[in-house]
């Protein structure tokens, strides 16, 4: 990337952090995060409508389609942003669906009027988006689950043998079944029996990786907030008269933890460069692999943490440490946990010579 | 009775055991997933009660059953085998062993009658919001007044305060004497004047503890446990046992199982990564039974137990933190949910990971149990 | 065990470190060991006669044979302490061999006269004792490997396709090939062509258990002794002021050598009770690799650690954690490595249903 | 030259490396198990000094390359790529800059031709048996007498004394003075009556290291670099670029690639569990490298690195030592060899292991880059 070229993009991440920051402020809304959970939907759809006027669902949708065009490195500080202030609207589920869409449905979900969210997952632990489900005459036949915030959907993206469909939320033969999640969000898993449909042109698979590096971005923000609170509690919290955070065997560990962070960072910031850079194939994959795994099991790690470190009053809903570790539970093992991302980017990167 | 259960073989015991377990417990409450209530636990509570099952470990003379340390043991893994809720215990764990040796005549007579009735549930005022790991730095105080204490303060944590009648608490009542001196041990009614209970909900989305508060509180100066002012030794007294009961393998084993059952579901045996960290987690949980049976002996020979019983506490805690931590690994999606799996009690990973959190925290956090490893056992300084 | 049959072991088990302690005083000849690092043939036979007059090598063979009768938890106590000593006597190798041998052979041996080995193994990673030698018609014809102290010994007993044999070394055919191991000792590797054998009718596979076990019993020395050198080490040496002891990084780190010192005797001890008490079969397999697996990994963290706490002195070959460090090498992988006994744990131990 | 090297794109910068290192890098020297002594690196580095090579980071106009951060960073990467060893270089990365930034125009006329010409070999004197980790209490002293200071003391793990010529001391010239204060920064020639030294054979039983033992030596004060009393601040500004160096991922870079080897070697890639551990070492690998990228960038723009370099030096020292960690568990018996299996360099397991072992030690070791990074970087209190 030339020098010029880079500083623009340092401009626009640095905008777009500037605006999510200013609808999900990190870690300073968490009276808004605790009133939407385990309440259906689990998020707030006049925010969701706010988030889709800024552009952000359309944020990797060419400009010819009514979105921003720009790269992965903006869409990662947006949805690391998110992840800071642990917002729940589900702008990665909707920002994949938006590259499956065109025309008037596409319009309707960046305007936010209408949120389509994909249904791709047939098993846990698994990546693949056809499975079982038969995609054919106009009719879906088939089950997916672990759809994120599915009780909030005005329709479905499908995947299935025979393609990718559009279903609405009140189609003959859609029943839904949602699970609560650990965050106070929820999964719904969706049965359909001859479910009339109409086709897609999109590919699950490609919009698959640009929500698993999302992800990864998504933790970062979590660990990162869930640190800086855990860093002020030991900076502040008394105990046989010091500062908590003046004891070695803590400092230490606040250490490691700061060193997760910045190599979670890392990995989303090289990643994020690599496919604006034009990265494809098993180049991208290797390197959103590289990416999630590094940030699933560090975003387990800093919140466990967070917890331990705040001692007793962590383990307390009323304290905030909870909602991150929360929070990671939910993403870490979404879009594909760590072994699995371990062994993806083991069959995809090649290995070195020297 | 008594005597007849402390000269069976051990086998004959746990027979007994067993049979009393499976005439008597409710099967609705085996292996619930989170700590009972009052409400849901007194039946088997007072079914112990009107048995005689209630105090173990109490002499005959108290009107315990009087088992030896290992009858003790046995019976808890008999009671932890079959899944046997944890009751509200502290009246008989903490409180009738420490009036028995601590109390005075008066005491003993009127409050060990109470507890084996089930009468009188106890709960524990340690912890304050200050004192949680320095547990020495408490600052509730207590003020002497004509034959009163007036409590002032806050007490944190305290399980299950919300279903207890009566309290024991650690004082401060010399504010000028060093920290560990000055502190004295109260029994108080819950029902005093100026108590206000508040239920924490924790990560479990549980109302298991409680915050304790104390608004010019009298309690008669009767009811001090040993001498006013040295109630630390009265109260360090039941931190040792603690330990070895934390550091009892059982819950780790339990944890294992689960893991097991929901590797099965998974498929994650096909993945020999995965088997070969099961492994690992099985051979520490061997290694800790081991351990932990050198420190049993200790108790059943009649020993004190050294600091070094902190270990167990730590590799207990951690074990089974790791054993929960492999859960979410290999539960995929399912790791976020909130509620079991398929709605399967035995398929809870999420839960039990949560559960696990903050077993390194209570009973003197493990960063605690290492410093006094390091100091007491291993002699380095400072 | 009955309580007197205890008291009894007990004050067997006393006796016996109290004479092993004499000749391999914990950590206190350092300067012998140093002496016959490096040279053939990496011990003192006067020292193993010494051993062989207090009967050590003859400690499980039956009085009516010439040994003491006694149990595994006395054999791992007394390799304990030859481990706290760092002996470099081949003490678990020829009581392996003691085990095979009858007769004027086995006299012989436990007399110190005539030093006979093992040589069982064809391959690294493995407790395979048969492999491609082939032994037949009084002639031994193949290739057996990391035979311990070889360059001392005055026989081998060799097991093969066709059984088990005895080898003179000065036998025509068998040549001997030494490499130098890190401890100052060295490994045989033996060629064998029709090199002529007298059979033996033991029990080699038998045989790999107690010596896998005592070598378990060994690095429990090695790491007791490594871990009580390091605890000296944070208590005298100062940095800024105060001793290194101090420091709560270190006092952890120190308190988890503990616990890994304590889980170690606490699973060797087990072994040894369970095998004494007649455990037999899967159970015995399955007590031994477990006390082996955990030697194995608590030797090298302990001894690992030994040399990070001493810090730059710990890295000279004049300070001794070195050569705590280079035993645990030398002997962690010997008799099966940590990964190979977990597999055989796993293998053999019957999983629990609670 | 070095004007077009300059000018050169990176791609065909490193052409030109790769040519002269093939044309001029004695084969024999690829890739040496232990640190070279002078008497085997002599002739290539004199073969660098003949060529102009020898000091790429110097400005021109003192007889150096010029090369640009990038440029040296290449350049770096491509000598690591060929496996050529390191040099006796403390004269070339630490004392040249540091005489072109603080040294006197009298000692930059003399020091600096003789450094580019090969003449003086130099090496460090800071640690103290003493003062290791803490550097600052270092007692090592110089008591003025007349135009020369008067050094007695010891210095330790000085690399390469034995090769050495001339020797770069801190030494106290203030004992009243607080801990960092009253230290100044002293050059000295190794054959000056009074100096002993003494190498220390480590656990590669290699002489990498010495003592240096000061007996009344008499240096003249006309060979102190910066201001007496000042000699920390001059110190300190070397250690900042060590850190830099020592988190380089090329060193764990060039072990996996020795772990792949042992593995192909012991069949290990069937084992499951293996492969998932090298995948893990690779990631941390990859992850590290991106790290560090982020680091060369601040050092490409010219600008100042924070105390969060630490990070490299604990990352890389860990992730090394995890290799040979891996190693040694596949490695088999082959672990305790104590030379390479098969007389095959790539195959040395045991070397490897040991390698690693003092670089969480040396260089600030890790607890002092933790203790670095809790109070500079987190701004934890104490």
């Amino acid at each position: 990337m030339s020098a010029a070229a880079s500083d623009d993009a340092n401009e626009s991440v640095r905008l777009i952090r500037d605006s999510a920051a200013a609808i999900a402020p990190p870690g300073g809304d968490t009276r808004r995060i605790r009133a939407l959970r385990f309440q259906d939907p689990g998020f707030d759809r006049g925010v969701w409508g706010t988030m889709c006027e800024m552009g952000w669902p359309g944020l990797l949708v060419a400009e010819a389609d009514g979105g921003s065009a720009l790269g992965m490195r903006e869409y990662c500080a947006l949805a690391e942003q998110l992840g800071a202030g642990l917002a729940p609207e589900p702008l990665i589920p909707a920002s994949m669906a938006a590259r499956l869409l065109s025309g008037a449905d596409l319009a309707a979900l960046l305007a936010g009027r209408h949120l389509v969210l994909p249904a791709w997952q047939e098993r846990p632990n698994s990546l693949d988006t056809v499975g079982d489900t038969v995609i054919a005459g106009g009719k879906v036949t088939g089950r997916k689950c672990f759809v994120p915030m599915a009780a909030g959907a005005d329709a479905f993206v499908v995947s299935g043998q025979g393609g990718l469909a559009l279903v609405a939320r009140g189609a003959p033969g859609l029943s839904i079944a949602l699970e609560q999640t650990q965050d106070g969000g929820n999964f719904g898993t969706l049965s359909f029996a001859d479910t009339p449909c109409t086709m897609l042109a999109g590919d699950m698979v490609a919009a698959l990786e640009p929500a698993a590096l999302a992800t990864a971005a998504y933790l970062l923000g979590v660990m990162d907030r869930a640190f800086a609170l855990t860093l002020d509690y030991l900076k502040t919290r008394h105990q046989f008269g010091r500062p908590i955070g003046s004891f070695q065997a803590l400092q230490h560990r606040a250490a490691d933890l700061k060193i997760q962070v910045a190599l979670t960072r890392a990995g989303v910031e090289s990643a994020a460069a690599a496919i604006d850079a034009g990265a494809t194939g098993a180049l991208a994959l290797a390197a959103v692999s590289r990416a999630k795994a590094r940030a699933a099991d560090a975003a387990m790690l800093v919140t466990r943490q967070a917890i331990q470190l705040h001692g007793g009053i962590g383990y307390t809903d009323e304290a905030d440490p909870g909602l991150y570790l929360r929070k990671a539970m939910v993403l870490s093992n979404l879009y594909g946990s760590a072994a699995l991302h371990r062994a993806r980017y083991a069959a995809n990167a090649a290995d070195q010579d020297d | 009775m008594t005597q007849d259960l402390n000269a069976l073989t051990e086998a004959e015991f746990r027979i007994v055991v067993r049979k009393f377990l499976a005439d008597n417990y409710p099967e609705n409450l085996r292996n619930p997933p989170k700590r009972l209530h009052w409400r849901d636990n007194q039946v088997w509570y007072h079914t112990l009660a009107r048995t005689g099952w209630l105090c173990p470990g109490w002499p005959v003379e108290h009107g315990g059953m009087g088992l030896s340390a290992a009858r003790q043991i046995a019976l808890t893994e008999e009671f932890e085998r079959h899944g046997v809720a944890r009751t509200n215990d502290h009246g008989i764990v903490m409180v009738g062993p420490l009036l028995i040796q601590y109390g005075t005549q008066a005491q003993r007579d009127f409050f060990l009658p109470k507890i084996l009735a089930g009468e009188h549930i106890w709960c524990q005022g340690y912890s304050e919001p200050g004192a949680g790991s320095d547990l020495a730095g408490l600052r509730t105080s207590a003020v002497s007044d004509g034959d009163h204490w007036v409590v002032n303060g806050q007490k944190i944590w305290t399980t299950l305060a919300n279903d207890a009648n009566w309290i024991f608490l650690l004082v401060r009542t010399d504010p000028a004497a060093k920290k560990q001196e000055g502190i004295s041990f109260l029994l108080v009614p819950m029902d005093t004047p100026g108590i206000t209970v508040r239920p924490i909900i924790n990560l479990e989305l549980h109302d298991e503890f409680c915050e304790v508060f104390f608004d010019n509180v009298r309690v008669p100066k009767a009811n001090t446990v040993g001498e006013v002012n040295k109630g630390w030794t009265v109260a360090k007294n039941l931190l040792g046992f603690e330990r070895i009961f934390l550091g009892s393998p059982k819950l780790s084993a339990h944890a294992l199982g689960r893991l097991r059952a929901l590797a099965d579901r998974m498929g994650a045996w096909d993945d020999a990564a995965f088997t070969d960290r099961y492994t690992a987690l099985r051979l520490e949980l061997e290694d800790l039974k081991s351990l932990h049976a050198t420190f049993v002996d200790i108790v059943r020979r009649g020993e004190a137990l050294g600091p070094d019983v902190s270990m167990l506490k730590v590799i207990q805690t951690e074990l089974f933190q790791k054993i929960t931590d492999a859960m979410m690994d290999i539960a995929g999606e399912n790791a976020g949910l909130l509620e079991p799996m398929e709605g399967n009690r035995e398929l809870h990973p999420s839960g039990l990971f949560i559960q696990a959190r903050p077993s390194t925290i209570y009973g003197g956090s493990n960063e605690i149990q290492r410093n006094i490893l390091s100091k007491n056992v291993l002699g380095l300084p400072g």
